[in-house]
């Protein structure tokens, strides 16, 4: 099996490339309507990268397209290059399942599986990938609520079920989930929006620990929040890249009007 | 997973091929059911077989032996033309009892039982004869007061064995039940009047509830339920009661069983006139499709088993007639017929 | 409820003078007229219980529950439905592996693969086996599997007959219940890198099992009381088998031949006491079904 | 930081595919299995329907002394006892349902609509017992009063047609009531209110507020029931008297098609069991359309707060 893909997996660390992720006029489709349109934009290893625009401007969608996402969905269609490392992750030879074990995913509302207890929603990933070691499991499912900042407050109820922690635990859980397979990118899709303030907090200081292992590409409908902790910020509007700068230049200083306009709350 | 089940039918048929045989399955007449459940609790005691026999009718048990799908069948009923034709090889009627239909009533206050003519039921069950205390029923019963009464007749609405001895006698001593409703003996026909109830059960359950009612149940079943029942003209003149087996008997002795061993008794010369025979059916040549000579053998064992003495002593009990003297001879030549591949079983 | 009953209550209090008395009258008539319609309905179910406990109770004893038919007697009496109980269960047990088989991957289809140019069709064909009569069923399985010399009669036979009941109450509840997990539990799994399958069995199907059991327990208590279809597939057997190649008896079977095919009043009541222990079995059934999706 | 060895094939994609594949087959099963319910009772019927042509279904004369095979009587009767059951069981369960969801209270809701609900669990067989033994000498009680009052020339039998409509009548109720339950559960409280704060009463908030919204709904559980009366076997043949013809009064003895085929199916032979055969295909093709129409109804016409 030549997977070119997996061949480049082994190199990967060894790769100098400071640019981890790339779009080359990826657009976007549902049926006949471009949702996204000849998007370029690329991101840095181990950066924090904001996605904002207003609802409907295909910032979740692009952000959904980086895993492949929208191989689920019928009747959606991806056109041009998304490159992980140079690769095209819509390659022909590349396997879905391969590209989402590589770049995991937090969703908007925490989604814990229902039936699984803490444990287990964090072993998930490997369990039923045919992990059985005990010892190693114990091991990932340690490291990585710790990763999510969780472990200290559920070490003594492991077993209790997943849905059985308030909302922000339960965010972080799924992100203890999305560590535990080790992914190289973290695909957040407006991951504090269902969470009270002092939740939403917990998870923005733990993005920052996070770059360290990750490159975080975060959909936020929040502008203090992509201002926080962004160290890029894009801009979409109606299926367009309006602008992709540094999160500090973008803020004080936009390239673009409309840019402008929108983080100055004239429209939203 | 058709495949699977086969596979796992022929494993298993193979397995069983090379033990001992122990299950032997047959279905048919419902008539003779309680006589077979007893006599088969007995045979697994003294043989260690299970016979298993499902009573779903004599047309059920014939249709089952023409598919193969059962050891042997049970009927009370010879096959039809159309039947014998379907049957794949030649099949045996093996005699195994005598049985009496008998005609069952519900008029309120009355002891003593009535008297009745095949005519008489035939003109009832024609709706000819609609009231008890109507000229052709006082004229028979001098002595007893009837009720002025409606009739109702009730019939069997399932098919069944019981109904073709019953309108086996009607055709041959009426000409317009001949001509109307049925020539010979025939499990279910078009009753021109009356109700139908499923099983004797229902037939009885019927009776017994509606004041003027009559039906026809087997001999067995009414005694068993303490059923007020009528006695019967037989060609001699004589008023039988079917509750008498020796009369049963006599119906049967009275006619040269034939050498196949079918006939039909109805209406015969001396003995109660609405007796019959249920024969147990197998396939004379006992060596088709993965059946085994064990398998023939163990077959023929219990048929053989039933005939004897040991099998016949349940009759008594439950009031069936006996295969003795002349038919018994019949019915052992005809077992003594049956073989495997042209070999001899025993 | 509550909320309509509340405002029942002020309605009254502030409103009755406005009402006429003759839609007052006709308010009460109604109500009782529902009230009464209500009694009438439960008549039947009281008359009926009563009946088959009054007429059963006196058969039920130990021996009823370990013998079996076989030693059943016109002439001695005695005799039990062990045969019909394992019998039962065997069938029925068949029947759920063919049902949960079939039932639930046409239900995955169904839920998990909706976009299929064949969902429609076969969606449709599930309800035309929801529809067709048990009857018919045993006729289909008679002329399939017994005329064709098939598999003969047998339990397994019987199984199948069942297991065609069962199949579309499994699959109408399995795509229920697929249909109500979330959406972003099955991305979840995906964005783990899990092939969809394993997302579909190990964590799609799991979250919906409550419903997919009571679905089960529905069919089993469903067809667990059906003779019909067994009766030109299964056979019946007086004696305990646990072979499924071999004809097998099962508890309708044991009461409709007990009530009218057997000989004595003393069977007839054996008859009722079968229909006893088989409604008790179905109502338990039922209560666990109940149980379960309450909890959910 | 990682070690991504090479996976089995098992958690690829291409497993998908195999799943998929295992996924549709088992679907598909339910595709044969209606193809093989055609197959097999229209080859064993075929010859009955050659030899009776369009008389099959629309002859009223079923012989078999004769062997005149023809279905007319038992369709009546299928849909006589159907729609006789209906007329009983409608009124009643949507009373029931009714009682259930508007006037009683929490503490006998429950309890009644559990007891609805039990018969539905009482099986076939033991209504065919409750038929013979308890229901049949109540309807011939009741003819051998309405004889002695009209001085009609009738036999008070019981059985019959009559009785055939009592026990699906009993038998029908369970499943027509759950549904319009669950139908007028479905109606929005906002419906009461605004008929309430009117100033209506009860039964005007029920009668203008809920049930145009229900009744859709209902309809198909109606339906739904006519579907399962059509189906019942057991109970109807050992109460209906299983006379071929069409009933000539309420009290008077037929059949259906399924108490036809239960009751002489172990007998026949020949053309007869060709023409049962072909009687199981009418009945199926009669109890698919009666439920299709039904789903159709429910799911067409409930969406909450659409008007018929």
């Amino acid at each position: 099996m030549s997977n070119p893909f997996q061949v480049q997996v082994a190199e990967r660390t060894a790769s100098t490339a400071a640019i981890r992720l790339e779009a080359k006029d990826v657009s976007i489709f549902y049926g006949d309507k471009e949702a996204v349109k000849k998007v370029g934009v690329s991101f840095r290893s181990n950066t924090v990268n904001a996605l904002i625009g207003p609802s409907g401007c295909g910032k979740t969608t692009f952000l959904r397209a980086i895993n492949r996402m929208h191989d689920l969905t019928p009747g959606a269609r991806v056109t041009g290059q998304l490159m992980l490392d140079g690769i095209n992750l819509y390659g022909s030879d590349v396997d879905p399942v391969d590209v989402r074990r590589r770049i995991g995913m937090v969703f908007q509302k925490p989604n814990p599986f229902p039936t699984m207890s803490i444990y287990d929603n964090v072993a998930a990933g490997l369990k039923l990938a045919g992990e059985t070691n005990k010892s190693k499991l114990d091991g990932v499912v340690e490291k990585s609520l710790r990763g999510a900042a969780l472990w200290e407050e559920v070490k003594d109820r492991l077993k209790a079920p997943g849905a059985s922690l308030s909302g922000g635990q339960q965010q972080r859980l799924c992100i203890a989930r999305a560590l535990s397979v080790d992914p190289e990118i973290l695909l957040m899709d407006e991951p504090t929006s269902a969470l009270d303030p002092q939740s939403t907090a917990r998870i923005e200081d733990l993005m920052e620990s996070l770059k360290e292992q990750v490159t975080i590409v975060i959909v936020t409908h929040n502008m203090q929040q992509a201002s926080r902790v962004s160290d890029t910020t894009s801009f979409f509007l109606l299926g367009d890249l309006i602008e992709h700068s540094p999160t500090a230049q973008m803020f004080t200083n936009p390239k673009d009007q409309r840019t402008e306009a929108y983080i100055s709350g004239k429209f939203g | 997973m058709k495949k699977l089940i086969l596979a796992s039918a022929l494993l298993t048929a193979s397995m069983v091929s090379a033990q001992q045989v122990s299950n032997i399955t047959g279905s048919g007449a419902s008539f003779p059911f309680p006589l077979y459940t007893e006599m088969f609790n007995a045979y697994k005691t003294q043989a260690g077989v299970s016979v298993n026999y499902a009573s779903k009718g004599s047309g059920g048990g014939k249709r089952d032996i023409i598919n193969r799908a059962v050891d042997f069948a049970g009927s009370d009923a010879p096959f039809s033309a159309a039947e014998a034709k379907d049957a794949p090889a030649e099949v045996s009627f093996v005699p195994m009892a005598l049985g009496a239909v008998v005609p069952t009533y519900n008029i309120p206050g009355l002891t003593t039982k009535l008297k009745f003519t095949g005519a008489l039921l035939a003109d009832i069950y024609l709706g000819k004869v609609k009231k008890w205390n109507d000229a052709p029923i006082a004229a028979l019963n001098k002595n007893v007061k009837l009720p002025d009464l409606n009739i109702t007749p009730v019939y069997r609405s399932d098919g069944s064995g019981t109904t073709s001895i019953f309108v086996d006698y009607l055709a041959k001593v009426s000409t317009d039940w001949a001509a109307t409703v049925s020539k010979g003996p025939q499990s279910s026909v078009k009753f021109p009047v009356g109700v139908g109830g499923p099983q004797n059960a229902g037939v009885a359950g019927l009776v017994r509830q509606t004041p003027g009612g009559i039906g026809y149940v087997e001999v067995t079943y009414a005694k068993a339920n303490k059923l007020e029942y009528g006695l019967v003209r037989n060609k001699t003149g004589k008023f039988v009661d079917g509750g008498d087996l020796k009369e049963v008997a006599a119906a049967s002795d009275a006619e040269i069983l034939p050498a196949n061993g079918i006939d039909s008794i109805t209406n015969s010369s001396i003995g109660y006139p609405i007796s019959g025979y249920t024969w147990i059916l197998l396939y004379k040549d006992q060596k088709y499709g993965n059946r085994t000579k064990a398998q023939a053998q163990a077959l023929v064992d219990l048929v053989q088993w039933m005939l004897s003495s040991k099998g016949q002593e349940f009759h008594d009990k439950l009031d069936y007639g006996r295969i003795d003297g002349q038919a018994a001879k019949v019915a052992n030549r005809i077992l003594a017929g049956v073989n495997y591949g042209g070999e001899a079983i025993k | 409820m509550t909320n309509a009953q509340e405002n029942t209550a002020v309605q009254a209090k502030t409103f009755t003078r406005t009402v006429s008395s003759a839609r007052q009258f006709q308010n009460a008539f109604v109500g009782g007229l529902i009230a009464l319609g209500t009694g009438i309905v439960l008549i039947p179910l009281f008359l009926i219980v009563g009946q088959v406990i009054f007429n059963g109770i006196s058969a039920i004893s130990v021996d009823f529950f370990v013998q079996t038919e076989r030693q059943m007697s016109a002439i001695t009496g005695g005799g039990g439905v062990l045969n019909a109980i394992v019998g039962t269960i065997i069938m029925v047990g068949l029947a759920l592996v063919m049902g949960l088989l079939i039932g639930i991957g046409t239900g995955i289809f169904l839920a998990e693969f909706s976009e299929h140019p064949l969902v429609p069709l076969i969606r449709v064909m599930s309800d035309v086996l929801t529809g067709i009569p048990a009857i018919v069923v045993g006729l289909v399985v008679y002329g399939l599997l017994i005329a064709t010399k098939l598999t003969g009669y047998s339990a397994i036979a019987g199984g199948v007959a069942l297991g065609l009941i069962m199949i579309p109450i499994i699959v109408r509840a399995t795509e229920e219940v697929l249909k109500l997990v979330p959406t972003n539990i099955r991305e979840a799994g995906l964005a783990l890198g899990l092939p969809r399958w394993k997302v579909t069995l190990s964590i799609v199907l799991p979250a919906a099992s409550s419903g997919i059991i009571t679905g089960a327990i529905l069919g089993v208590s469903r067809v667990s009381g059906e003779a019909a279809p067994l009766l030109f597939t299964s056979l019946g057997n007086p004696d305990l088998v646990w072979n499924i190649l071999q004809p097998m008896g099962a508890m309708p079977l044991s009461v409709y031949n007990l009530a009218f095919k057997a000989l004595t009043p003393a069977q007839n009541a054996q008859a009722w006491a079968g229909a006893l222990v088989l409604m008790l079995f179905i109502l338990m059934t039922n209560i666990a079904a109940r149980t379960l999706s309450k909890r959910r | 930081m990682t070690t991504d060895v090479k996976r089995p094939r098992s958690m690829t994609s291409a497993a998908d595919t195999t799943f998929k594949n295992i996924i549709i087959s088992l679907a598909s099963l339910v595709l044969v299995a209606v193809f093989l319910y055609g197959v097999v009772l229209i080859a064993g019927g075929f010859p009955a329907f050659a030899r009776e042509g369009f008389g099959f279904i629309f002859g009223l004369d079923w012989n078999p002394g004769t062997e005149k095979f023809q279905a007319l009587p038992f369709i009546a009767g299928s849909f006589l006892t159907g729609f006789g059951a209906l007329i009983i069981a409608v009124p009643l369960s949507v009373a029931a349902a009714l009682f259930i969801v508007e006037y009683a209270p929490k503490w006998l809701a429950v309890p009644v609509g559990y007891m609805i609900e039990m018969l539905a669990a009482i099986p076939s067989v033991v209504y065919g017992l409750w038929g013979i033994f308890v229901l049949i000498p109540a309807v011939r009680s009741f003819q051998s009063w309405l004889v002695g009052v009209t001085g009609l020339d009738w036999t008070p039998t019981g059985i019959g047609l009559m009785s055939a409509i009592l026990v699906l009548a009993v038998m029908v109720i369970p499943y027509v009531c759950a549904i319009a339950r669950d139908v007028i559960q479905l109606v929005p409280n906002d419906q009461r209110e605004a008929a309430y704060a009117l100033g209506a009463t009860k039964w005007e908030v029920i009668r203008y507020g809920i049930l145009p919204y229900a009744r859709a709904g209902i309809l198909g559980g109606v339906i739904l029931g006519l579907g399962r009366a059509i189906g019942e076997t057991l109970a109807v043949t050992m109460v209906i008297g299983n006379a071929s013809e069409i009933a000539k009064n309420l009290f008077s003895s037929t059949a259906t098609m399924s108490s036809l085929i239960a009751s002489q199916f172990g007998e026949a032979g020949g053309v007869q069991l060709n023409a049962l055969i072909a009687l199981g295909f009418l009945l199926l093709v009669f109890s698919v359309i009666v439920n299709l129409i039904a789903r159709v109804v429910i799911t067409k016409l409930t969406p909450v707060g659409t008007r018929l």
